[in-house]
């Protein structure tokens, strides 16, 4: 383990020390590269004394230091010598965004050891490593397109991103409003409820549980996406047919997860209801849907990303002229490609946070699980 | 041979009958041009395609070649065989819309993803708000096709003379029972399926040349679409590689599209370009007057 | 017989219930067209057989889809473009590319977890976060991007369904290398397995049920991921293209006929990757 | 071998009896053939009795006490509770069971675990408490009423499982190695208790045990069981009195039963099928 | 405490010692605090000694065990496995260990799960048939080579799990109560089988029960532990002759033994806060 830390912070650093010396190969300009090289060179420092606090012997705070270094360095990186043609793209400028990786890398992986180890407490200290790693991904993102010049058109760097979230937050919250609380969320509530009193209802005879699972089956394995045009043509433009498509989409998962959970109950579970002659309902309530909670919630989560993924779709098939969908599909086609990113970034953010919070629902219902009270989902 | 990508606007069909029947034909070959024709989509923008490399010529709407100019793709148009709009808007006689005067308070079909731009400068121009407003319309993202008014969920839809309105004829509609507002009789249409190319690559002489090529051979594939509707037909359905396309269909297509091109001159029409400009200024989609957004270099060297 | 009868029940159930819809369904256009032909007074029989048989319903009776099905796969030469048989084997063949990255993807990606916790710490959170990305929204920016370096066909597509398919692939995938129990691990440390041994001879084997089960629903997905390509681009043909143009030409029939294929073609997948999973359960001595 | 079971468990008057099997039959139908877990059981237990079922592994003794509790059908003979068909005694409550495992609901705590029965038997909430408290207090729980069942040992874990059945009071007590997971000095605290509680409420006691002393210190009657298929191989009538201090384990008379037993129970124990 | 423990274990020639403990101690952080699992243990084992550990549940048995396999580490004290650490004595594959429940893997075969350390440990295909076919037979599970371990009872798959940790032959047994899940024939039966093998091959073995009888019959040497904090409260020496017939489980010397064990249990057993 040790091992492995020292050599990757030992890669790191060298990596940043031949960024220091590596000639430029490729001059655009002149005049320009002395002086983009000057302005690499306090960073290449940075990373580089970030890279030797990682080599240094561990204490708690040398690597937060050198984190913060490397962090204020690859932030430079790319902002401060945007002008500079000659440096952005260099060899030296990978060099310094390899090291870069690799420290961080070595950071998360002397985090997560401390964690193990007790040295750090779990709570608060975890979330920092995945932090770490989507600011990471970001930095390489804003580095790699400016460095390797991607058109913003294919791809926008993440600050033109974040600048267009900042200045269409009316657009983007109307957006919102139209696709999520209108159209995924009664489509989700509604397919969800649907989905688990039908599974019930399907319970009680055996005779529609041998028919029905196996086509509720089979049509959750389905492309239901594809009846996304079918539901405009019969719900019309507006969200009830985005909110239809969200209620077919995410009715078989729930019927089928929740009538596999109503027999999750173990036989001597329902045996003991039976010694005590309890009636179905009470059986139901008091053991059966229990039991089934952590069907019903994957059941949950699993629809939490399909609603969203239908209604968004369901929208490039016709709706006002509001909504994810939409603003995606248009924008596209002005190419105005940061605000499509833009919603894309709204659409993952609510996405994640919705099944983060049925996730957190779920700890607390069926703490009882095993997989919940056995620490990482 | 110099090897060219041609992005299409749209699916295969007969609306790029002059491109697809000039390579059927080897127009291209003659003059050593290695074409692919690369059919376009409902979520595929040519500007991305040309912008990102994928491309080196793409057919587009002149409205959404500027708007793409204005974010920064130099994209110059080399050439313009549509010399009219196929864009129309029709209403039901039922919904009571006879005039422009009657559209407030009604729902109309409007397709975005860039063909958007003529239908805004439209209402611009009579001063119709479309926030959705009681005094102003509501605006709906249309499908690409006519179901919004069979299902009655729009008052007026958007159609192309070449394609959605022969499918209201086949549904029953027609003059008499609808109210057409033509965007190219009322003076309000904008340039469509133009040729654009990126702006750097026009320094370069030998892609010039090619070009020039390109746009000749294309253009002899425009006369002979229109001199062999069938043929033309056949040959559009044969190129489709998605099956969609029926030759009833696309010979339908061929006679309207031959309304709107003028295969004898590929040149840009001066007056058309200025009224697409004013358009997309007075609704500031873009900021300032374009500046080397065509070139007749291609086409001067044509005659 | 007593597994048969009422799937059979329901699918009858479902059939009536569908013919009746497409009555009610398609009648305010019949009633346009029978005004139009001044027909009056048209008895409920006539009128239900006429809604069926409408060239662009609302709701295409069962027997129209099944005939489309029939007319474009069996009624047409392979190589035919209007060949529904053609069009889902494009879509198969990139259905199953993007399955086998995703499943490569899902498994290393699992494997690399369960060895580091630095990766799983930091992975985790953002594979399930990629998954509330609308794929859609990014498919034909996908297609584009790829376009724009040179890379065509079926690899784009085949990409898209990967990104859908790896998920359920990491995530049974790392539930099941974990699954082995704290003693079966105690066993290994005491004969001193090396973590090579420890995988081969323990994780992996206790993984296998948990991979069978992801790839089932993986396969499924990059079925939706291939049909979600297409949808955005129409080159090249596929299911999804057939959807596409089938609704810009109001061709409704054509619309459920690729559906049902692509139904089709799902079960018939899930069902491969079912026999699959018997095949190699077998000489593993699983319990069915 | 009915004979000499017969001889010991008939001709009692069948007013008292609490539970009477008379040539029961059980055959499971499996895949690969039938299964017979028990044939041609005769046997009469009496109100107040303290029953053992002693055999090997799989010889019916669960198979045997599922029946009683009406959640196996006999498929030969006939069966009687309290002079009832198995499935009116269940539906009257009459018998409390305590299953091999201790089948706690995860989601309940402790204290809700015991209230189970009484919820569904619609007791007030006065007398749940009450309940819940006593039969807690009883199997030495008090303090543990608001854990999760997790968050106790295995033997915690029985011993709420045990305070479930005992909480509605039913007369009948079924109970299905109840003690298997518990050290030996545990176990003979509960053993005692078991007596102690036995003898006070003069309930009827039905035990399955793989532990010889176990079975001849509780009992009144021992059953020994043998497999393929499950018959009654020997009926033992203890005759230890009722008050057993622990070390009456050591004496001659209770050896002599354990011998008595260890002898039948090696008699039907065919060594190499059984295990 | 450890003074008495002192007495009977210090003071050997620690050149043939093959387990010695000396104030080991060991505690496991939880999330409500540390867990004292072992404290000031003193305990050596020496070759050939047949040693028992008894105690209630929690005791720290188990724990023990493990740390002597190295799957614990200790928090205080020193411990050495045949003079070394117990890290380079499992490099050195000098245990067999057989864990409280059989861990056998599913999807291989009762003879591919006691293939599992030979292959492990790189033994050739001619050497790894006569090993699985001795160890077998020895546990007396011929003829189910092929056989799966859910197509066998329970007692079989322990037994399999024996086979197992004989198969390479280490010299030092750890065995984690390996027949608490038999009914009691069997379990005398592989007792005996045990005290042949141990006889023949002159193993020692660290031996983990919760019944007296067990360990007075079984031990040269039987160490009773109490809970909170895990401490060795006696070590009894058995004078009963190498030689054990079942039946000398009825002799006074074995009573005695058992007695002693008894008390020494019941002392540390402070019933409430154990179970
Ligand atoms: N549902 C069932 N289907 C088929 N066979 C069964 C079923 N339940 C029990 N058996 C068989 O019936 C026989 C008796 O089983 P039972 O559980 O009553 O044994 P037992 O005496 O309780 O054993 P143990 O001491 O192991 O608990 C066994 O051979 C068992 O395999
Ligand atoms: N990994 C662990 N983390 C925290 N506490 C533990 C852990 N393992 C064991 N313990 C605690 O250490 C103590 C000793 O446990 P151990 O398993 O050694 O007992 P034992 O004597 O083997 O009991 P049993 O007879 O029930 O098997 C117990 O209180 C137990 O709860
Ligand atoms: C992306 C895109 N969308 C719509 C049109 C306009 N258009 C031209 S023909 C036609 C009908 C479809 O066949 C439509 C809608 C376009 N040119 N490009
Ligand atoms: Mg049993
Ligand atoms: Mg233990």
């Amino acid at each position: 383990m040790i091992f492995r830390h020292r050599i990757l912070a030992t890669l790191g650093t060298l990596s940043a020390l031949l960024a220091i010396v590596t000639p430029e190969v490729v001059l655009a300009d002149g005049a320009a590269a002395p002086a983009g090289r000057l302005l690499l060179l306090p960073i290449i420092g940075l990373v580089l004394a970030g890279g030797i606090g990682l080599l240094t012997r561990w204490t708690l705070w040398q690597p937060l230091v050198s984190l913060v270094l490397l962090f204020g360095s690859a932030l430079m990186l790319p902002g401060a010598v945007a002008g500079f043609a000659g440096a952005i793209g260099g060899p030296a400028y990978w060099q310094s965004l390899i090291a870069f990786w690799l420290l961080t890398w070595n950071f998360a992986e002397r985090l997560s050891a401390a964690i193990r180890d007790g040295r750090l407490p779990e709570t608060g200290t975890g979330v920092i490593i995945p932090i770490t790693f989507g600011l990471t991904l970001l930095i390489l993102w804003e580095a790699i397109t400016r460095g390797a010049n991607v058109p913003p058109v294919l791809l926008p760097a993440p600050s033109a991103i974040g600048t267009q979230l900042a200045n269409s937050a009316p657009i983007l919250w109307a957006d919102f409003v139209q696709t999520f609380i209108k159209s995924v969320i009664p489509g989700y509530v509604i397919g969800c409820l649907a989905g688990l009193v039908v599974a019930i209802a399907v319970d009680r005879s055996p005779f529609l549980k041998a028919g029905l699972l196996p086509i509720g089956n089979f049509m959750s394995a389905l492309p239901i996406i594809g009846i996304a045009p079918i539901m405009v043509m019969w719900f019309g433009f507006d969200w009830q047919s985005k909110a239809a498509v969200v209620v077919a989409m995410t009715f078989f998962p729930m019927l089928v997860n929740t009538v596999a959970g109503l027999n999750a109950a173990s036989s001597i579970e329902r045996d003991l209801m039976r010694t005590y002659a309890a009636s179905y309902w009470q059986t139901l309530l008091k053991l059966r849907l229990p039991a089934a909670g952590p069907f019903i919630f994957n059941a949950l989560k699993i629809n939490s990303t399909l609603a969203l993924i239908g209604a968004i779709v369901a929208e490039f098939f016709g709706t006002p002229v509001v909504g994810m969908g939409f603003r995606i599909s248009t924008g596209v086609g002005r190419l105005a490609i940061d605000l499509v990113w833009a919603e894309i970034a709204v659409a993952a953010v609510a996405g994640s946070a919705f099944y983060g919070v049925l996730a957190l629902i779920e700890r607390g219902v069926t703490f009882w699980h095993p997989s919940v009270r056995g620490g990482r989902a | 041979a110099d090897a060219l990508t041609l992005q299409l606007k749209w699916v295969t069909q007969a609306q790029f009958a002059g491109y697809l029947v000039a390579k059927e034909k080897g127009f291209y070959d003659e003059e050593d041009i290695d074409l692919t024709i690369l059919p376009g989509g409902p979520n595929i923008a040519p500007e991305q395609v040309i912008a990102g490399g994928g491309a080196d010529i793409i057919v587009t709407w002149m409205a959404a070649g500027l708007a793409a100019r204005d974010t920064g793709v130099p994209l110059v148009n080399i050439a313009q065989p549509f010399k009219r709009s196929g864009l129309m808007m029709i209403c039901p006689k039922e919904n009571n819309i006879n005039t422009v005067a009657d559209f407030p308070g009604h729902t109309l079909g409007v397709w975005f993803f860039g063909n958007e731009y003529p239908f805004f400068a439209w209402m611009n121009k009579e001063g119709i708000k479309t926030d959705g407003s009681p005094e102003g319309v509501t605006v709906l993202q249309q499908s690409f096709d006519i179901q919004p008014m069979i299902q009655g969920q729009a008052d007026c839809i958007s159609v192309m003379t070449y394609n959605e309105y022969g499918q209201a004829l086949d549904a029953g509609y027609g003059p008499d029972n609808l109210t057409i507002f033509n965007y190219t009789e009322m003076g309000n249409d904008l340039l469509e399926d133009g040729l654009y190319v990126m702006e750097d690559t026009l320094d370069d002489p030998a892609k010039v040349d090619a070009y020039t090529r390109f746009v000749r051979a294309s253009m002899k594939g425009w006369q002979y679409a229109l001199d062999n509707p069938e043929e033309a037909a056949q040959i559009v359905v044969d190129s489709d590689e998605t099956g969609a396309a029926t030759l009833e269909h696309q010979l339908y297509m061929v006679g309207e599209v031959s309304k709107l091109v003028d295969a004898n001159d590929a040149a840009l029409d001066m007056t058309t370009y200025d009224r697409t400009v004013k358009a997309l200024l007075d609704q500031q989609i873009i900021k300032a007057e374009p500046e080397g957004a065509y070139t007749t270099v291609v086409t001067d060297a044509l005659k | 017989m007593n597994r048969i009868l009422p799937i059979l029940t329901i699918l009858l159930a479902i059939l009536a219930f569908w013919y009746a819809a497409a009555i009610w369904m398609n009648a305010p256009w019949q009633n346009t067209l029978n005004g139009r032909a001044d027909l009056t007074d048209v008895p409920f029989l006539t009128f239900a057989q006429q809604t069926w048989g409408q060239d662009k319903p609302v709701l295409p009776a069962p027997h129209q889809v099944f005939a489309e099905i029939w007319n474009a796969t069996m009624g047409l030469e392979f190589t035919s473009r209007r060949s529904l048989a053609l069009h889902a084997w494009i879509t198969l063949s990139a259905t199953l590319l993007g399955f086998v990255f995703g499943t490569a993807l899902g498994v290393g990606l699992a494997v690399a977890i369960i060895h580091n916790d630095a990766s799983d710490r930091s992975l985790m959170p953002w594979i399930i976060a990629s998954q509330t990305i609308p794929i859609l929204a990014v498919a034909p920016m996908v297609v584009v991007g790829l376009g724009a370096v040179g890379v065509t066909g079926l690899v784009p597509k085949a990409l898209i369904s990967m990104y859908l398919s790896f998920f359920p692939v990491v995530v049974g995938m790392v539930k099941g290398l974990r699954s082995p129990e704290r003693i079966q691990l105690d066993l290994m440390r005491t004969y001193d397995a090396n973590p090579w041994q420890v995988f081969w001879k323990l994780r992996w084997p206790s993984a296998l049920p948990f991979l069978f089960a992801s790839m089932k629903v993986g396969i499924a997905i990059s079925l939706i991921g291939a049909v979600v390509a297409e949808l955005s681009n129409a080159a090249g043909g596929g299911l999804g293209v057939r959807l596409l143009t089938g609704s810009y030409n109001g061709q409704t029939v054509q619309i459920w006929a690729a559906l049902f294929i692509a139904a089709g073609l799902a079960a018939v997948l899930v069902a491969i990757v079912g026999m699959a999973e018997r095949a190699v359960n077998a000489p593993n001595g699983v319990r069915a | 071998m009915s004979v000499t079971t017969t001889t010991s468990t008939t001709g009692t008057g069948a007013a008292l009896a609490v539970v009477q099997a008379q040539n029961l039959g059980l055959t499971f139908p499996t895949a690969d053939g039938d299964v017979v877990a028990l044939s041609d059981v005769n046997l009469t237990i009496e109100k107040g009795d303290f029953v053992s079922f002693i055999g090997p592994s799989g010889c019916g003794k669960t198979t045997f006490l599922r029946t009683i509790a009406d959640l196996e059908q006999p498929t030969s003979g006939t069966l009687r509770i309290n002079g009832q068909t198995p499935e009116n005694a269940r539906k009257d409550r009459a018998y409390g069971y305590v299953f091999q495992a201790p089948a706690l609901y995860p989601w309940r705590t402790i204290e809700k675990n015991v209230a189970l029965p009484l919820e569904i038997m619609g007791h007030s909430q006065a007398q749940q408490t009450e309940r819940i408290k006593r039969t807690l207090d009883l199997v030495n729980l008090s303090g543990f009423e608001k854990k999760y069942p997790w968050q106790l040992s295995g033997g915690m874990q029985q011993r709420a499982s045990i305070a479930r059945a005992l909480a509605f009071d039913a007369d009948l007590l079924l109970m299905d190695e109840p003690f298997g997971a518990l050290d030996e000095i545990v176990r003979d605290h509960l053993n005692s208790e078991l007596l102690k509680l036995w003898d006070r409420t003069k309930k009827t006691i039905c035990f399955v045990t793989h532990s010889i002393p176990e079975a001849v210190y509780l009992s009144t009657k021992i059953v020994v069981m043998s497999p393929r298929p499950g018959r009654v191989t020997d009926v033992i009538e203890s005759n230890l009195p009722r008050e057993r201090p622990l070390d009456i384990r050591e004496t001659p008379e209770f050896l002599a039963i354990a011998a008595r037993v260890r002898d039948g129970l090696r008699a039907g124990h065919s060594y190499e099928e059984v295990v």
